[in-house]
């Protein structure tokens, strides 16, 4: 029998599959469709000091296989999280989840990690550098080494939790950003956000989505994001959690031989909701049809 | 909400550039008239939302879904295109729908364009539960007139209007709702509305009426379940998201 | 009647459509398929001071919506494409061409353009600096906004032609890479080139391609092409051939209302050779749906 | 070469994961055997590159091709589920294909695995042309064993090799040719080679005989028309693309 058991760091996952920050909620809502406590663990909404309803609508566009999202942090800010939306998860899953924190200065996300870190329920504290659809917002720390690396310092130093660092694609050298990350002390890093695309309406011959550009996600982006995992994996030594267009268990095994220790699966779920469901019981086919034993034996192994 | 295949029964053309899409599959999820479902079409990446028409519910929970749609854009396209036999998958019974349980005797149903469809089976609905209702029909012209007829088999009086005047009332269905005003008794009794419709006359509505109601509105979705934030809208109840916590607001909790 | 015509600078062209470098040869061999006079013109094939064989191969890998290419500039060199290639595209093509060159040095792209130019065949000599294939190759003068303005520069000094250089879309900020080239002394930009991506076999276990990764073309790469068109176009007074993953002529509508004075159609033609020629002939019927007139009048109408 | 749609007739598994689909549509561009049509497929970018194994001309340039293919990814995946009546877009004629007139009197045809399909045709122009072939079709067991009768109705002396030595020949083409070459006369009367198949194979048999030969190659393509240079090699007679200056090389060209 195959075995789907992996690791980030300490954290043993019964297997790699994560639903990514942004397409799972606060997790609950889909403890209706099934038993969310078959994920290896989920990472939450990108929560942030202040509630903020985000940007304008419309907020998505449609592309050749994937979409634009343009949410801009929406979330009910960080107090709320923890009084309102953990409480209703930890009703429904039993695992420790990933915290995903963004902010608009160091000073955010020193206070959203340290308020975050101190709940029992949170594994990871997920540090989002990289969101691309807030102005003067967190992307600007995730493009450069010396940002992320005092973003990472800054939030190490307030929490005793494991602390990842979400990169961003739309950097000249991701291995830099990465190194950045990992000086300033981070336990491993997941990559890739989204990247910054726009779409046109030939109707109103404007962008069809309001705030212009936005995150651009799904199969499409697949190829960018096994090259560059492939490369950050070969330039630091933490561990990956792989993501960008992974739809099938397939997809999975790539992002691992790429390097990656787990895989998060982000738009997919928005086009189908039992999409991690889907893809870890998928998952030992796919391992049997390539030879596989053991997942965690794969990870980097295309190097 | 249920991730299921359908099966399409037949597609047909019933005015200019809409379509009425019958399709086999299980309906048991469906709560209220106004859900929607969403549908995944080959070669697109996002499922396309598609307000429910009707809803004949047969043995085990299967039943007949009839979508009506109109062609904007490429997912609508691809499907004016589908023949019988083919299998869809929908996720099913999506967002709230209206509560007919809020009208006691007399319904004003209000459906403009492609918000018509929904408003056949809020009407259904209402007059099963023995209400009286009153449809205002918009249209553009004569030829995107659709489902007269079958408003009035159901027993609903039913008022169509065109903003050209090329068939029934010319103007706005707020022109005809004006003009019943006028008339008063019992041709304005109403208690409750119920509207869909483009947002330029959903809001000419809530201005032209003083009667509570129940408008669905329409936003460009991401998932369409409540998982991605990409509907949301804010309300004088907090944020909410079309998809999930709508696409019906209640007319007291509207923010223009 | 809908105008399908538009300009580059001067250069007034029957209609936008152009093939892009590296995916229409020196242009002769499509000549067999139809009249290749009804193109706006064409872009040919990446040449070099020296003749290169390119890459090892694999030098192709599919992906959803789109490819990777490794072919790492396999040309004749500059020499024989003016002895060989030209001689045979004269028999076939009257219209002036896009020259495409590449180099290793500020040297070699000297050298090219100052032999290229001297061809009356050539309209635009198109610089690029952007090509992933080749280490230590023409990417790193793509990815400084110094870089990119000194090579501009230089070429610009050894040939009266028309300068136009094709950046990358693997950098943080294009809209710095593009002022270089301005001041450089550029007189347009073509964006994109082809994002670095990479593909894993899941029965090797090892990258689909001999060099590993390469340039990811296809429709998957078009939102990322609109957004950094957009942008340029904002930044920049230099007209701008837009390209990345076009493939209808709704996508060149879209293209052009970004900010493209014309659009280069690349991987496309690889799965449908006759692509640009069903484009030409597809615009009018787009253009009437979306109520446009004329071509020319839509440049940059999202803005 | 022809961009153009043909019509699948047939589509049947013939051995272990090889199926051998039948079409109808224009064949006026095919001028050898050994060229290879490029198949564009629903849902997959690129198109995926086939040789020829057999034409059926008819009139008008319409005539019918055999296809046999093993499946090997998604491409021949989806190929092996795809029913009759199935309408593809195919660009044909692509690739110089073998010239059976440098074979004088008597040709050692010799395919491997999926190298097998294209001798058919060949060995088929060989014997119209009135030439003696031997063919000697190489596959791992018994159960990848397909079309050996019908090289033999073709009239062609058929000699069968398998690996696992589960049928005809144990060991590799190398061996059967090795043993005609020890009789010697009749037997070992070439004076050309066609051949098609893995590399290894190529490669052994360019080492195992002194006969003059042409040999069919296989590289991961983009276009298979010969504008994206994805496939192309190094040769005695400078670079080649695969696609359109090959698949087929003269041996004495050949760099390995």
């Amino acid at each position: 029998m195959v075995s789907l058991k992996t690791k980030l760091g300490d954290w043993e996952l019964d297997n790699p599959i994560i639903p990514a920050s942004g397409t799972f909620g606060f997790g609950y809502e889909f403890a209706e469709l099934y038993d969310i406590n078959m994920l290896g663990t989920f990472s939450f909404k990108g929560t942030t000091k202040e509630a903020r309803f985000g940007n304008d609508t419309p907020r998505i566009a449609e592309c050749t296989a994937g979409m634009i999202n343009s949410v801009g942090l929406q979330n009910p800010g960080v107090e709320a999280v923890m009084e309102k939306e953990l409480p209703k998860l930890a009703k429904v899953f039993n695992k420790k989840v990933i915290a995903n924190i963004s902010g608009f200065s160091e000073e955010e996300y020193v206070y959203c990690a340290e308020k975050i870190g101190k709940s029992d329920m949170v594994g990871i504290v997920e540090v989002n550098i990289s969101c691309p659809n807030v102005h003067n917002g967190g992307m600007s720390f995730g493009t450069s080494a010396e940002s992320a690396e005092k973003i990472t310092a800054a939030v190490k130093k307030v929490t005793d939790k494991t602390v990842y660092v979400k990169l961003s694609p739309n950097v000249t050298n991701i291995v830099e950003i990465a190194k950045g990350c990992e000086a300033g002390g981070a336990d491993g890093l997941s990559l890739i956000n989204t990247m910054m695309g726009m779409r046109i309406n030939l109707k109103t011959k404007k962008p069809v989505i309001a705030n212009k550009m936005g995150g651009f996600s799904g199969p499409a982006i697949f190829p960018v994001a096994v090259r560059m995992v492939y490369q950050v994996y070969e330039a630091v030594k933490l561990p990956i959690i792989g993501m960008g267009g992974v739809s099938s268990a397939e997809d999975v095994i790539e992002m691992m031989l790429a390097g990656a220790s787990a895989v998060q699966v982000g738009a997919e779920n928005l086009v189908n909701p039992y999409a991690c469901k889907d893809i870890i019981e998928a998952l030992p086919g796919a391992m049997e049809k390539y030879g596989i034993n053991n997942l965690y034996d794969i990870i980097g192994g295309a190097h | 909400m249920e991730k299921t295949n359908f099966v399409i029964n037949s597609n047909k053309k019933i005015a200019s550039d809409v379509y009425e899409m019958k399709l086999s599959g299980s309906v048991k999820d469906f709560t209220a008239p106004g859900q929607f479902v969403n549908i995944a079409i080959e070669g697109l990446y996002l499922r396309r939302p598609i307000s429910v028409c009707n809803i004949e519910a047969k043995e085990n929970g299967q039943g007949e879904l009839t979508l009506i749609y109109k062609v904007v854009g490429k997912g609508t396209e691809k499907m004016s295109a589908m023949t019988e036999g083919t299998v869809l998958s929908l996720l099913t019974a999506l967002g709230n729908g209206f509560d007919t349980k809020r009208c006691e005797k007399s319904a004003l149903v209000v459906g403009g364009g492609v918000g018509v469809p929904p408003m056949y089976g809020v009407t259904k609905k209402l007059i099963e539960e023995g209400k009286k209702v009153t449809a205002v029909l918009g249209f553009n012209g004569a030829g995107d007139v659709f489902y007269e007829e079958e408003f009035k088999k159901l027993g609903a009086k039913t008022v169509v209007t065109t903003a050209d005047g090329s068939y029934g009332i010319k103007g706005f269905v707020t022109d005809a709702i004006k003009i019943m005003e006028t008339e008063g008794g019992e041709a304005y009794d109403f208690d409750e509305t119920f509207a869909c419709g483009p947002e330029p006359m959903l809001k000419a509505l809530y201005n032209a009426t003083d009667i509570t109601g129940q408008y669905s509105f329409e936003e460009r979705m991401g998932c369409g379940f409540g998982a991605c934030m990409g509907c949301s809208c804010k309300t004088k109840y907090g944020n909410k998201r079309i998809c999930k916590d709508g696409p019906v607001l209640v007319k007291e909790e509207i923010i223009w």
